[in-house]
């Protein structure tokens, strides 16, 4: 018996490691931003920032806080050496136009089919897409960034989202604290299992569609 | 070249009317013309369309009030067109109670609706939204097997926007990440004033590193 | 009997004197050009070049020509203090957006029906209508500039043209070297005449519907 | 951040493929990469799509051949999608005896269609060109009373554009009037090699300056 401990390190590290040098990739708020601290050393990615620059750097030390230099979020940031600003109808043109290589997101639902769910719960929770639809509609390869349970134990991997999507048919890749997940043909394909779970235990707590992908691995 | 007048936050706040559409520059606060957003709220001008990025931040515990939150807070806006709210609980409230209509536009559908009515073009064909709510609606437009939402042009009476240097023409330069919707803005409405950090002679900026032609504003305010 | 005799000065002349200080005008590339010459020393036009820039000056001394600095026919000129660069897009968003006020163009043919052609003569010549579309929906106010009639003594004013459009219904003014006309309504409206013409011999050599304006005056 | 290689002209030239559509910036000659149009003359590729604002000055007694004429002149084009052609009495001999295919497009639509396909959009909607020949076959949309035409994106395989300034990530700077179509350009094709008169290290260039960020960038090479 396996017990779930909830560990968004783990997901964080293994999405650092699809990237490769020169890639351009946008982070999501929260958990996704924790991505950055786990790109090995000798690999150079670009992050875009889509409130308008390119060579998003770490938060400054406390004082040098820039009132002109903030992240999506609106926390305070640095540019690296080589990044530069732009307008927002340029920043999304950069996302939308396919020049972003990976974006990682945060969902409240991620089905079967590819589709998101993170903006909205009737209701309850209305916060606006903000760039989210556009991030999820306009980048190469999408990565969904979750815990593979919520706190009722419920899976957020489904069979079809019940919340409004963000955006239909457009996820690649589903990361979780358990494994890392492929979407196509209308299903999961589990690609790596991660210590101590195991693709056995992964079916069984999923409640979607997967398939076991035949060169699955442990992930360590 | 001819300059542009220079006037105070109190004469700009005066110069949008009640049922104006407002065109507020900034993100979360970053490169939001300030000084003109608290003369609006001292002016007690009301029922306003904003469109915007977002309500800026509200945290009326830390006592902070960003970007349009000083103006949601004294309910200026009956229609409040923005990509985001989540960081301002005041327009979720105004929103649930019937006090204001919030149209919630994904950030880069915005950035495009307001570059095109500044721009001439009736609108553009966009794959965001597609297959979501924000599809409900509009036309969809498929071109070589790929579907799209027509999106039309937003403009504005009246553009408040941000900007590190003015001369006196109204060439501007933006800072860093302030730079956001206040360049798009600027094309887009009918008046247009600046916040200004600081306010240069003409001839003393770069013809080369321009963000926003001369031309495009009308008033220039001396930020604080 | 007054005899026709070809006169571009006095077009550029009138043309320079609708422009009030702070106007934007594009100025096309021949006739159009000339009107510069002529503005009044106490108003401050700002002349834009649809190849991206704003504040066009005169053309460089000898010696001092910048390979990177030419109007839309391509020859070098300056940039006046504050005047700026900006891409084909944003310069075509000032034109088509309506922040032109005045964009003056020679014409082959102009009908009373604000109808212009000026790119095109089938089988004949072919240059491509370059901005001049553009510019033609896009302004704020449209001056046709023309010599009032051909060589043979044919009338540029229109019934309706003959020629592919440049674009249709967009046309507000005409100034020629015999008056300047508005359009409106269908017909041709004569509001100033320019000696040694009248009006009654304007009404005679003109191929168009034209309604002599009830406060028409000579220019002077 | 990653630097961008630095080729030679011929080197540049020589990812030209027969059959690619080919994006070239300049504007009458202004802003043309004239070191890789001279490679790719030598290096007699055929068959190409020509995207650019027009064909160059042609003037075989003065001996003058700017921007894409050369190229012109070499037959290096099966289709010519322009603005203007009427300097280069060539193109115009080649489109009469169906030598080459010749596009005319109004110069801003041409701007608004390769923005367009740099941006993900599938096209715009402009009023120019309604009630003319360039209507003909396209789409027509009114909106709120005003007819506009739906104009497609125009995507290319590889876009040769100049450079005032590179710096080693691929950041560029323009000249003045040299900008016209090529950070358009940069947008929207799959490769993009920009020849830069001047190549500085990277943080040598104010990131508020840059005209086209790094990203688009593949290859550099060093004007002559």
């Amino acid at each position: 018996m396996i017990e779930y401990i909830e560990n968004k390190e783990i997901i964080a590290r293994r999405i650092a490691r699809f990237f490769a040098s020169g890639d351009v990739v946008n982070l999501g708020i929260g958990l996704p931003t924790m991505v950055g601290n786990f790109v090995p050393q000798d690999v150079t990615v670009i992050l875009q920032s889509e409130n308008g620059m390119m060579g998003l750097g770490p938060a400054p030390a406390k004082g040098d806080e820039d009132k002109d230099l903030t992240n999506a979020g609106g926390m305070p940031v640095t540019v690296l050496p080589g990044g530069c600003f732009f307008d927002s109808a340029t920043s999304f043109g950069i996302i939308r136009g396919g020049h972003v290589d990976y974006t990682v997101l945060g969902v409240l639902e991620v089905d079967q089919e590819g589709n998101l769910a993170n903006y909205k719960i009737p209701g309850k929770m209305v916060p606006g897409m903000g760039g989210a639809m556009d991030l999820v509609a306009g980048s190469k390869k999408v990565i969904a960034a979750t815990t593979h349970l919520e706190k009722t134990g419920a899976s957020k991997l489904k069979h079809r989202c019940a919340l409004p999507l963000t955006a239909a048919h457009e996820v690649d890749i589903v990361v979780t604290d358990v494994g890392y997940f492929t979407v196509k043909g209308g299903t999961f394909h589990l690609e790596e299992y991660f210590a101590p779970y195991t693709p056995e235990w992964i079916v069984e707590h999923t409640n979607a569609d997967i398939v076991v992908a035949p060169g699955c691995k442990e992930f360590k | 070249m001819i300059k542009k007048p220079i006037i105070s936050a109190a004469q700009a706040a005066a110069k949008v009317k009640p049922g104006d559409v407002v065109h507020l520059g900034g993100f979360l606060g970053c490169g939001c013309p300030d000084g003109i957003v608290k003369a609006l709220v001292a002016a007690g001008t009301s029922g306003l369309t904003l469109v915007a990025n977002d309500t800026g931040i509200y945290n009326e515990e830390k006592g902070r009030s960003s970007g349009p939150a000083p103006l949601i807070k004294a309910k200026a806006f009956k229609t409040i067109i923005v990509s985001h709210i989540g960081t301002n609980p005041e327009t979720q409230r105004q929103m649930n109670h019937g006090e204001s209509e919030v149209v919630l536009v994904p950030q880069g559908t915005l950035a495009e609706r307001v570059r095109a009515a500044g721009n001439g073009l009736g609108g553009v064909l966009t794959p965001t939204g597609v297959g979501t709510e924000v599809e409900e609606g509009k036309q969809k437009i498929v071109l070589k097997g790929k579907t799209y939402l027509l999106e039309e042009g937003l403009p504005g009476n009246i553009a408040l926007i941000k900007a590190k240097k003015a001369d006196r023409a109204g060439n501007l330069v933006y800072a860093k990440t302030a730079r956001n919707f206040n360049p798009l803005m600027a094309t887009a409405c009918e008046t247009v004033i600046v916040e200004a950090e600081e306010i240069v002679e003409i001839g003393d900026i770069d013809p080369d590193d321009v963000h926003t032609a001369s031309i495009f504003v009308d008033f220039i305010v001396q930020a604080e």
